[in-house]
């Protein structure tokens, strides 16, 4: 918790009180996070080196493709974001050796905010500042948007048909993000859990 | 003859059903040839044939609109007037057309509402300060009014403001109290009237469709109403600038963006003068009919479309509650879309162009209004003269080759952001 | 409007910044005409009523530069590509 | 309650809502509109005209209301201009009527009737201009006070807006007849539909006839469609949403009115909602919108649209008005005199406009009522209608004495949403009417919008094109048994004004637009159907025109004798009815106006009691007061004091920070910054200069050698989201070849200055003891991998903003709070301090830096003084253009430091140069001060200006003037550096 810039951020229920919550919330913490880019014409090198170290094929669409501890979410052509558990090895070297001069590394541990979403009315909530379509037929488990939140650049992906989503946002406008967040779930409800560690 | 508008005029008219009144303006065919034409019935064109049969004595001069006059940007802004600028090139400019603003209904006899009540700039931290700062002092130095408010005069001045919960707290402003409206539609058809009087044929429905040139320049231009001759053309058609430059070749430093404005349901007085928002892109004036009219900021893309996207109205909305919290219940009754000559630089073109006797008034981005007399004077000026005039001289067309720009906002040749 | 991104599916063009005219090409910064070609390429502009190919950067998503072909006469979007990949053909050519 | 019908009616008689008009207590039932509730109350006169103040009723049941506008709620929540015919009633409202004084019944204005003669349209452009300096002090303060309409909150809005997004395959707009057929058959094909209405009940006319569908009534079909389409889990329906705009790419803007129907919303509910629909395709079935007859006093109270009176009748249960006449020019019209007749009320007469032997055939159904084929020439009454005045065809006159007029011009598709994309309707001669033409992508029209207006038509064009359009979306489906309906017809003959009229004809109610106003206009020369409107201002009132669009256009082509296609129409615009700007703007209002970015050590600072400052985005610390220090003053001085005599901790994680990776990332760099890099080696840092490529100065920042092919750069606050696109489109468009990567880090690494001639004593004791700080092995812009003391990684700068020796250590992000706070803890007895936002201009002014108010996007890298810098070796970003004469002519105004003389005078950004004894005057304009500060080093006042030739003219004295507050002063003009020219401290 410290370490985060949260100034809202407590658990607790938030908004309407009666009745079960509309939106499970809970902020994931000890991830090490990582950009990677390939290389000019080394993007598929770059997954193969992927695929051989982490088990896990860096994606060409957007979507999360998730390796023994290792996720990779797709971030752009040829850029990723790779997700992994913290550990007291730089995240940075190990994907270095991995990638070699297949792609470029850059780590972003403390960088980011990482959020779970759930609950019944967790995509009416989301609907409140993410402009892309989150129904069954055209976001599913597994798929990543690189988009923005009330204005906000984010990554959201759903892990669970449910559904439930992971919401990654910048650590400085994260503030931003949550004060629209907790309006947004207010007449819902909303359940905000006790930060917990990341797992895949 | 067209009758003097006067309360007698109108007195006597209204005593026997308003049968009395000439038209506004006649609806003549196109002559032959004319010793000038301006191309664009806005109320820069419109201006220009006015100054040029009453200042330079022209008797033969057409003005040629593809649709029907005022029907562009002089009929589609926020109708604000003000001279407040930085540059050198420009106050001189602007403050001529706020003199010419202060003395139009008397010399147009027509009503345009000109209404000074002031232009407020707010200000929301200290380097905003210092460049209101820097700019009040620039318009003193030219003898142009203004004055800093702090705070507490902004909020007795605007007690509606929010002064306690705003993301960007106001500090003060910058007020130019020549500043104001002046009633649009009224700008066009007092000009339409002042110059069909002086003998201007005004010609509707008459779109160029082609510049015809010889080795001595132009000779007229074809329209949708045959061929007209001249060798005097002025191109005052903003919005379509390029489009009809490019009947004669001509390439511009000007690009064509859109520019929403608001106007929401009539009110009783609330908003006293001009204000504009310092955190954002937004302008707010109220009508004398009670109409709250607004701005912002261009949607931000090329386009010719007269009309907008959702984002920026939201956008307007967000900088206008923030600004005053208590629209927040006031409704957005209509808004409608411009298509703004953005020049390079973010100031506008009066010159000649590569081609001889044709002439270029171009380029005013979203200010073109409030320069709309000046405008019409010294493009007049240059037409008749052949001769920029004095305070228009800065608004070469080879200044973007040349380096001497002006850049009020300091964008650089990104036309959208200024 | 909505801009079909290549990469990301269609999305809102807040989540995009406009640059403007995608035809316009860099000179070469050695010519003996430099300056002209230049100002040429930095001021002047077609500013088409109509077709305009023209520079969106996906700032809101995938931070790819795109070529949007957009009619400015009504805002129809035909299509969009990746800039890189319309800037390296120009190099191939 | 005493025009109540006893039974029938959408209303729910168990809940009784009570609400004031104007004071005084009534009451009516859940399912009322305020307007049914008045009529149920017998209350007639409701508002006054925009102009004439004018007695004005009830003329229709919908949101084309031109005339029923009050002002409903009241104090902070008071809202303007309301219609009654939409507000849905319900117990507590409270509504004021407006536009009058004193009161509703005695309005003094309503002497400008008097006055009309003289009141015509644009009678202001002619008159008022004498003399000048009365308009702004007399005639205008008049007008603006009659002008208006009603008030609005003066208060903070107190309720809270939201905005939201929803996608579907098929949109329908409106939830009449045929769009509830249109959503069904969209619906039960698989595709996701969105079905949109303005009204707080779906069904629209079915609720308002008394027409049957399949032998069951209208409106019980409609409850069996809603419940159908309600059991589907894709179908989503909204009522009380107004589908308000239609934009590119099939984005439909709609209002939510979640909560208006109640006092005041539930906790933490919004009021309204904005919706963004994004539709694949969309059908249009908003209906159609009557239109009032042109006659005598056409806008008296009780004169009634005739659907209306259908609506109030059968939807509401009231009796608009005992004793009726029915005037039409249509069939439709007579179906009103037959559900009055039904509903228990009398009908004097039907006045038809058409040929006798149409008005005979039709009355033989009416045996009990009086037709008559003519046309009602006036109606009479002071505050309400009390008879009207009817000559017939064969010239026969009759006075017929009445409480109500049920009026029917025809109906007008209510297609404004199909022309917000620019596409104009096109004229309909046959059936007098404007019809769709060319429509948006995606967007096909349904019923009575496209000109079908009776029941039976509405439900197959319904069916229809709910299918087609999920057709059109890759759903199949088929059409469903078409229902059968009760039989009418909507034959017309065109009435558009009556031939004789006694008294005003209204043409636009709200605005006071006459047939005499049209005429003039035309007269005077105003016949663009655009100057017509806004010379007489019709279509211009918060009905835009619903009710009198189309009879304006007619009649100014009857004035034309030119067809009506030919005049051609205005266009109509977003928003079909006036929007509320809170519920535009959402969540983004008050301190969430646009969010805010917080530096990592903004929860240390907020705990020292620093006072923060906007920057941008971000918020960051101004100054950290001390207990007794009340001003900014004290604490900047004494932080800067500190900094240069001990050592200061300032929070520069702002500052852009891009990461650049990759073979080419030397190359990639060289072309972007003016300034030689290519000699950088690993591990030391330089400043660079980023020019646009038209060649003015565009950023400025560092770019630290991290590895061989790595480079960390820093951008200024301003304008790092700019040369980080920057950088992408060069990089994408200009040099696809590079081999290079970058990404922005600014929000991994959270960095901070240690800045002093302690700094290197406070850092050693925060890194780890084996790192070495001396200058041989970390020499001035050196750069490195470190750790801290837990073995935490960290990266070390030695670079200064402030010229003394000084750092910049960054750490993860999430670990900037706890080293702000080692930092701090470690450095107490060194005397460390924290400085914030204006100790570090004072020590960057001292030392001659240039910041965004010298960066302003109008100078040159000459004009700053960094000419020299620019390399000739390399072709980078604004070579060329910034090569040009002008920019680089040594007569710019160009940085300069500048001292008071007078030791005591303070200076201030903005003042403007001017040479000793010229004249204030522009001719003598030099330039401008950008930056100033107090010096407690020099102990006074310094600044950096730009001014003309100013590094020629080191010792000169010159006058900084500000008549914008009417100040001066004598200042020598000097260096940019003030303290330590040579960077001896910095090398310490």
């Amino acid at each position: 918790m410290a370490d985060a810039l949260h100034f809202t951020y407590s658990p607790g229920r938030l908004g309407r009180r009666e009745g079960a919550p509309g939106l499970v919330l809970q902020e994931l913490t000890q991830f090490a996070l990582a950009s990677v880019i390939a290389r000019k014409g080394q993007a598929a090198q770059a997954v193969g080196a992927a695929q051989r170290a982490f088990g896990a094929s860096p994606p060409t669409t957007p979507t999360i493709a998730a390796g023994s501890d290792i996720a990779f979410v797709w971030s752009g052509p040829g850029h990723w974001l790779a997700l992994g558990p913290q550990s007291t090895e730089s995240f940075e070297a190990r994907l270095g050796t991995v990638f070699g001069t297949h792609a470029s590394v850059f780590d972003q541990s403390g960088s980011r905010v990482l959020l779970e979403l759930r609950g019944p009315r967790v995509r009416d909530v989301l609907a409140k500042g993410v402009s892309i379509d989150l129904h069954p037929r055209a976001f599913r488990t597994g798929d990543v948007a690189v988009t923005t939140a009330s204005h906000l650049a984010v990554h959201l992906w759903q892990v669970a048909d449910e559904p439930v989503y992971r919401l990654l946002v910048v650590r400085t406008w994260f503030d931003s993000l949550w004060r629209w967040l907790a309006a947004s779930a207010a007449e819902y409800g909303c359940e905000v859990m006790a930060p917990t560690p990341y797992t895949l | 003859m067209a009758n003097r508008y006067s309360i007698f005029s109108l007195l006597k008219e209204s005593l026997r059903g308003h049968r009395g009144w000439a038209p506004a303006w006649r609806d003549p065919e196109p002559k032959p040839a004319y010793d000038f034409i301006v191309v664009g019935g806005g109320g820069h064109g419109l201006a220009t044939a006015y100054y040029l049969a009453k200042n330079h004595n022209a008797r033969n001069v057409a003005v040629l609109e593809k649709g029907y006059i005022g029907g562009g940007n002089v009929g589609r802004n926020t109708t604000i007037v003000r001279s407040n600028y930085l540059m050198p090139g420009n106050i001189p400019f602007y403050e001529l057309s706020m003199k010419l603003w202060e003395g139009l209904e008397q010399d147009l006899n027509y009503n345009a509402m000109i209404s000074q009540r002031g232009v407020l700039n707010l200000f929301h931290n200290d380097s905003q300060r210092d460049a209101c700062v820097r700019r009040g002092n620039a318009m003193h130095l030219h003898g142009v009014d203004g004055e800093l408010l702090n705070r507490e005069q902004v909020r007795k001045l605007l007690p509606m403001a929010d002064f306690d919960n705003a993301r960007f707290p106001i500090m003060g402003g910058l007020m130019q109290r020549r500043g104001g409206t002046v009633r649009h539609d009224a700008v066009a058809w007092g000009f339409a009237r002042a110059a069909d009087s002086l003998g201007v044929d005004i010609i509707q429905n008459c779109e160029v469709t082609g510049i015809r040139q010889d080795d001595n320049g132009v000779t007229g231009v074809e329209t949708t109403r045959g061929f007209i001759g001249s060798r005097r053309i002025g191109m005052a058609c903003a919005g379509n600038t390029s489009r009809v430059a490019s009947l004669a070749g001509l390439r511009l430093p000007i690009e064509s963006h859109l520019l929403q404005a608001f106007v929401s349901e009539g009110l009783k007085p609330l908003v006293p003068c001009v204000v504009t928002f310092g955190a954002g892109h937004f302008y707010i004036s109220q009508s004398d009919k009670g109409g709250l009219v607004f701005g912002g900021n261009l949607d931000g893309y090329n386009s010719y479309a007269q009309r907008g996207n959702l984002p920026l109205v939201e956008e307007v909305c967000e900088e206008g509650v923030a600004l005053f919290p208590c629209l927040s219940r006031v409704r957005m009754l209509r808004s409608w879309g411009g298509i703004m000559d953005m020049s390079m630089d973010g100031s506008p073109i009066i010159d000649r162009t590569a081609v001889d006797g044709l002439y270029l008034n171009a380029g005013w981005c979203y200010g073109g209004f409030k320069a709309t007399p000046a405008s019409g004077w010294c493009f007049a000026h240059l037409l008749a003269t052949d001769q920029p005039h004095e305070v228009a001289r800065a608004y070469r067309l080879d200044r973007f080759a040349t380096g001497r720009l002006i850049d009020e906002n300091g964008s650089g040749a990104h036309p959208n952001r200024h | 409007m909505r801009i079909p991104c290549p990469h990301c599916g269609p999305r809102t063009h807040e989540e995009f910044t406009y640059y403007g005219d995608a035809t316009v090409r860099r000179p070469s910064a050695t010519g003996p005409d430099a300056e002209a070609a230049f100002y040429d390429y930095v001021y002047t502009r077609d500013n088409p009523c109509g077709l305009h190919r023209e520079l969106w950067f996906h700032q809101g998503g995938c931070h790819e530069w795109l070529v949007v072909e957009r009619d400015t006469r009504n805002h129809d979007i035909k299509g969009a590509v990746p800039a890189r990949s319309v800037f390296s053909a120009d190099d191939a050519t | 309650m005493s025009s109540r019908i006893a039974q029938g009616g959408a209303i729910n008689r168990q809940q009784v809502c009570r609400f004031t008009f104007d004071g005084a207590g009534y009451s009516g039932y859940a399912g009322d509109s305020l307007a049914s509730a008045l009529l149920a109350n017998d209350i007639r006169l409701v508002g006054r005209s925009f102009k004439y103040h004018r007695p004005r009723g009830i003329l229709s049941a919908g949101s084309e209301e031109p005339n029923a506008l009050v002002e409903l709620r009241s104090g902070a929540r008071r809202e303007p201009n309301t219609r009654a015919t939409d507000i849905e009633l319900y117990d507590g409202l409270e509504a004021t009527s407006q536009n009058r004084w004193p009161s509703l019944k005695f309005d003094v204005q309503a002497i400008n009737g008097l006055f009309s003669p003289l009141f015509v349209a644009g009678f202001y452009y002619k008159t008022f201009m004498w003399p000048a300096s009365f308009w702004e002090k007399v005639y205008e303060p008049l007008i603006r006070r009659a002008a208006g309409l009603g008030r609005a909150a003066l208060e903070a809005d107190p309720d809270h807006y939201e905005k939201s997004w929803a996608h579907c395959d098929v949109l329908v707009i409106g939830a009449g007849p045929a769009g509830l057929a249109a959503a069904l058959t969209a619906a039960r094909t698989g595709a996701r539909v969105i079905l949109a209405d303005e009204n707080f009940v779906l069904g629209g006319r079915c609720l308002a006839e008394r027409r049957t569908i399949d032998g069951q009534p209208a409106a019980d079909w409609a409850a069996q469609a809603i419940a159908e389409l309600r059991s589907m889990p894709d179908v989503r329906l909204f009522p009380r949403t107004t589908v308000f705009g239609v934009f590119d790419d099939g984005v439909y803007g709609a209002v939510e009115r979640v909560n208006d129907h109640l006092p005041v919303p539930p906790e933490f509910q919004p009021r309204q909602r904005v919706w963004r629909f994004i539709a694949k395709q969309a059908v249009l079935a908003s209906g159609a919108i009557e239109r009032p007859l042109v006659f005598g006093n056409n806008d008296l109270p009780g004169v009634m649209l005739a659907g209306a009176v259908r609506t109030y009748l059968n939807r509401y249960a009231v009796l608009p008005g005992r004793r009726a006449v029915v005037f039409t020019d249509n069939d439709d019209g007579w179906t009103t005199a037959a559900d009055l007749v039904a509903a228990g009320g009398q009908v004097a007469a039907i006045v038809d406009s058409r040929e006798p032997v149409i008005v005979s055939e039709l009355a033989r159904r009416f045996p009990d009522i009086q037709a008559i084929a003519g046309e009602v020439n006036g109606a009479r009454g002071g505050r309400h209608v009390e008879s009207v005045e009817v000559t017939s065809r064969t010239g026969t006159s009759h006075r017929i004495d009445c409480n109500l007029v049920a009026m029917s011009g025809g109906w007008s598709p209510t297609l404004h949403l199909t022309s917000h994309k620019g596409n104009r309707p096109r004229w309909d001669e046959e059936r007098s009417i404007f019809v769709p033409d060319m429509l948006p992508t995606g967007m096909r029209v349904a019923g009575a919008a496209n000109g079908d207006m009776t029941l039976g038509e509405a439900l197959v064009t319904g069916f229809r094109q709910g299918l087609t359009a999920a057709a059109s979306c890759g759903f199949s489906g088929s059409m469903p048994a078409l229902p059968r309906v009760t039989e009418e017809s909507a034959r017309r003959v065109p009435l558009w004004r009556v031939r004789q009229a006694l008294g005003k004809c209204f043409v636009d109610f709200q605005n006071d637009v006459t047939t005499d106003d049209v005429e003039l206009a035309e007269h005077e020369g105003y016949r663009s159907i655009e100057h017509l409107k806004r010379y007489t201002t019709l279509g211009m009132a918060t009905d835009q025109g619903k009710t009198s669009g189309v009879t304006g256009i007619a009649l100014l082509a009857q004035r034309r004798s030119i067809p009506v296609a030919a005049t051609g129409t205005t266009t109509f615009r977003p928003p079909y009815t006036p929007v509320a700007m809170g519920a535009l703007a959402g969540h983004h209002r008050g301190m969430d106006f646009r969010p805010t970015r917080y530096a990592p050590s903004h929860r240390w600072a907020s705990e020292l009691g620093a006072s923060f400052t906007e920057s941008g985005p971000w918020l960051r610390a101004q100054w950290f007061p001390r207990a007794g220090e009340t001003d900014w003053f004290e604490p900047t001085c004494r932080e800067v004091k500190a900094v240069r005599s001990t050592v200061g901790l300032c929070d520069v994680s702002t500052l852009g920070k891009i990461d650049v990776q990759g073979p080419d990332a030397l190359k990639f760099i060289e072309r972007l910054y003016a300034n030689n890099f290519a000699t950088l080696a690993v591990g030391r840092t330089r400043y660079g200069i980023m020019l646009r490529e038209d060649g003015f100065m565009f950023d400025d920042g560092t770019a630290a050698r991290l590895a061989e092919n790595r480079y960390l750069i820093t951008t200024t606050t301003a304008h790092a989201v700019q040369v980080y696109q920057h950088m992408h489109l060069c990089h994408q468009t200009l040099w696809p070849e590079l081999d290079v990567q970058f990404v922005s880090v600014t929000d991994q690494w959270a960095q901070f200055a240690v800045a002093g001639p302690r700094s290197r004593a406070l850092l050693q004791r925060v890194l780890d003891p084996r790192c070495d700080l001396s200058n041989e092995a970390f020499p001035f812009m050196a750069c490195g991998e470190v750790a801290l003391r837990n073995g935490e990684p960290a990266r070390l700068f030695r670079i200064s903003f402030s010229g003394e020796l000084a750092y910049e250590i960054a750490v993860p992000g999430h670990r900037g709070d706890a080293l702000i706070r080692t930092l701090h803890d470690a450095g107490q007895d060194l005397g460390v301090v924290p400085y914030g936002l204006e100790a570090l201009n004072v020590l960057r002014v001292e030392k001659g830096h240039v910041v965004g108010s010298e960066l302003n996007g109008q100078t040159t890298a000459h004009d700053l003084g960094f000419g020299r810098m620019l390399s000739t070796q390399k072709d980078f970003i604004g070579s060329v253009l910034g090569r040009r004469a002008n920019l680089i002519d040594p007569a710019r105004p160009r940085l300069v430091g500048i001292k008071t003389v007078d030791r005591n005078a303070k200076l201030a950004g903005g003042m403007h140069f001017i040479p000793q004894h010229a004249q204030r005057s522009i001719e003598h304009d030099q330039g401008h001060v950008t930056s100033v500060c107090y010096s407690p080093i020099l102990e006074q006042w310094i600044g950096l200006g730009l001014l003309t030739n100013g590094p020629d003219r080191h010792g000169e004295k010159v006058m900084v003037v500000d008549p914008l507050r009417g100040a001066e002063t004598l200042v020598e003009i000097c260096s940019p550096v003030f303290i330590d020219p040579e960077g001896a401290r910095l090398r310490g």
